[in-house]
């Protein structure tokens, strides 16, 4: 039987403005959150324009513009809480942080080319199951790439309840607490003080 | 089509609005550097076409619906010919260039090129609100499909 | 002459798909290399060697940019050509996924014969 | 030159693997392959507003593609037409190639444009008065908005009437009431 009826379509248009979640969708976007977006996007656009001349008045208008509509259209999207980026303490954490992971990643990246050109290649790789602390999407998901930025761990899949599940190239151990501790111990404490 | 997991949807969140913005820029400067309005229009929809991927249609219905994408597409269509018929109004000629020749800018600066920045522009909030409204239609039926 | 028998060598490779292929999408993919040659074989045509893109950047002459610029022409035409493309694979996807929707198959064969 | 003439090997077998792979998502992302491979090719031949066109638009047709046909029954249909049809249009290809070759004796040998062998042509008037006339650095744009704008003004038809044909076959039953499908 190739033949098949259509499904019932008839009013799947009218439909359809049903099927929106109301809550997420008449959520209007607060007006730090667009003035956020609006000054990061404007930033952005300097940057775009650089090799123009130091001060070209059109340029900058017109940066301004493009980032008021970004900013209108995309701020309920873009940011969640804007109130937190003007704290300067976070930004200095920021910039520990990015030293660290630089140390971090090569200390990772010797570690992982002694076990490559070892002759008896000491590996032990498998999936192992860790547990974080960190609350927002946002710290979660730093946290995330940095695991996958370090060599020798992958991040595989991010559960809902706070798990990670990382790819480890020499698993020491197939305890929760023990490879939390190993894993993401590093990068937790300075993630907090960032994002939360 | 409930959307993927957290990362993807915290990286998407974040480089959106830069999209966007960048999309406008290669409409924008198409007249000094390499780009133009279709690119321009396609990068645009690009943006929203991840938002879709990334969150599912519901959430991006809330930032850019299928009726304002259907508005943004006639709108801009309107200006390119209004800019067109602008041309009469100064007494040139359908679609002629009318700024440039009046009051010409300096060159290689934004406001050179009379109203090619301005046409760019509408060419690519066209091309960009056609384009999302047609990826949206088949999502909504695929999902319709699907139930 | 060899760069332009290879735009038409990757022409040929699609219209094989379009005349050979049973299935609906590998025919839209072949339509769209045919585009992807044809674009390929215009732009060829305005190549110029050690040309720059026809781009003026400050400081150049514009006699010597007349000189040293590609063929711009085929360029512009080019450009028009991808976009509509675009809309017109969106309109062909539109369509295969009608037929879908009313036979079930991709099939062509098994869509000639289940008329109505 | 030799250059350019790898990256359209590279196509064409990307090509010839899109046409062949028997899964759908494979033949997919080759498709993607010979889209991107042309894109590097305009960049070596000087059109880098086409290379950045031909890199976003593979993109969204690779997106259409995919939502289009994952999950449907792309990948049991193998096979070929019937060798009639073959037949035939083998003979139409070798007809075309003979036309090819008898038109291609004719070009300008490749590695010259029109430019170089004609003495007065519309592209050396483009690249002569594009800044003067129209004001752009960029002579492409220069005629896409000025010298044949009405070009663009046609496309913005085509591109809004097959998207408008996209749209009415999406929903054919809100334009003709329901039970459209009788």
């Amino acid at each position: 039987m190739l033949y098949r009826k259509a499904p019932n379509t008839h009013n799947w248009y009218s439909g359809y403005n049903k099927v929106i979640n109301v809550e997420e969708a008449t959520e209007k976007p607060k007006i730090s959150k667009v003035v956020f977006v609006f000054a990061v996007t404007l930033a952005v656009w300097l940057l775009f324009t650089w090799p123009f001349a130091p001060v070209d008045w059109a340029t900058i208008i017109a940066g301004s513009i493009i980032s008021l509509i970004s900013g209108t259209i995309l701020a309920g999207v873009a940011t969640q809480h804007p109130i937190k980026a003007l704290n300067p303490v976070r930004y200095f954490w920021a910039a520990c942080y990015v030293f660290a992971l630089a140390w971090w990643v090569m200390v990772a990246n010797l570690d992982v080319a002694f076990r490559v050109l070892h002759p008896d290649v000491p590996i032990n790789p498998g999936i192992v199951k860790v547990k974080t602390k960190l609350k927002s999407d946002s710290a979660k998901t730093a946290l995330a790439n940095s695991i996958t930025l370090t060599p020798g761990t992958m991040t595989v899949d991010l559960s809902d309840e706070g798990h990670l599940y990382v790819h480890w190239i020499n698993i020491s151990s197939t305890e929760v607490e023990e490879a939390t501790r190993e894993v993401v111990g590093r990068f937790e404490w300075l993630l907090r003080r960032i994002f939360e | 089509m409930s959307g993927m997991s957290p990362i993807v949807k915290t990286v998407t969140r974040w480089v959106s609005p830069f999209i966007l913005a960048f999309g406008i820029y290669i409409a924008l400067t198409g007249h000094l550097t390499p780009g133009g309005g279709f690119p321009g229009g396609v990068i645009i929809a690009g943006c929203f076409v991840l938002l879709t991927l990334a969150y599912g249609k519901e959430k991006v219905d809330g930032v850019f619906s299928l009726k304002s994408a259907s508005v943004t597409d006639s709108l801009a269509s309107l200006s390119f010919l209004c800019m067109g018929l602008l041309g009469y109004v100064f007494g040139r000629g359908f679609l002629n260039n009318f700024i440039q020749s009046g009051f010409p800018g300096k060159a290689f600066e934004l406001l050179s090129g009379g109203n090619m920045p301005i046409i760019n522009v509408a060419i690519g909030f066209k091309v960009g609100g056609s384009l999302f409204v047609v990826f949206a239609y088949l999502a909504l039926f695929r999902a319709i499909e699907e139930e | 002459m060899l760069t332009y028998l290879l735009a038409f060598i990757l022409f040929a490779v699609g219209l094989y798909s379009v005349i050979n292929k049973r299935n609906l999408i590998k025919i839209i993919m072949g339509i769209i290399i045919m585009e992807h040659a044809v674009n390929a074989f215009l732009i060829l045509i305005g190549y110029r060697i050690s040309g720059k893109a026809p781009i003026l950047e400050k400081g150049t002459s514009v006699t010597e940019f007349v000189n040293s610029a590609m063929d711009p022409l085929p360029q512009a035409l080019v450009i028009t050509s991808i976009v509509i493309s675009l809309g017109v694979v969106a309109l062909m996807v539109a369509l295969a996924v009608r037929l879908y929707q009313h036979y079930g198959t991709f099939d062509i064969t098994e869509i000639r014969k289940l008329r109505g | 030159m030799v250059l350019i003439q790898i990256f359209l090997v590279f196509t064409i077998i990307a090509a010839l693997i899109a046409v062949e792979a028997p899964s759908a998502l494979s033949s997919i992302i080759s498709l993607g392959a010979v889209g991107f491979g042309l894109s590097i090719a305009f960049l070596w031949l000087g059109a880098p507003d086409i290379a950045i066109t031909q890199v976003v638009v593979e993109i969204l047709t690779l997106v259409i593609l995919i939502r289009a046909t994952i999950g449907k029954g792309v990948t049991e249909i193998r096979g070929n037409e019937s060798k009639t049809l073959l037949i035939g249009s083998l003979i139409l290809f070798g007809l075309g190639s003979a036309f090819f070759a008898n038109y291609l004796s004719a070009f300008p040998e490749f590695g010259k444009s029109a430019i170089d062998v004609f003495s007065e042509t519309p592209s050396q008037f483009y690249l002569k008065f594009g800044l003067e006339k129209a004001g752009g650095a960029n002579v492409v744009n220069d005629i896409l908005l000025d010298f044949r704008a009405y070009d663009t003004l046609g496309e913005a038809t085509v591109l809004f009437t097959a998207i408008l044909g996209a749209i009415t076959l999406l929903n054919k039953d809100v334009f003709f009431g329901e039970g459209g499908e009788k």
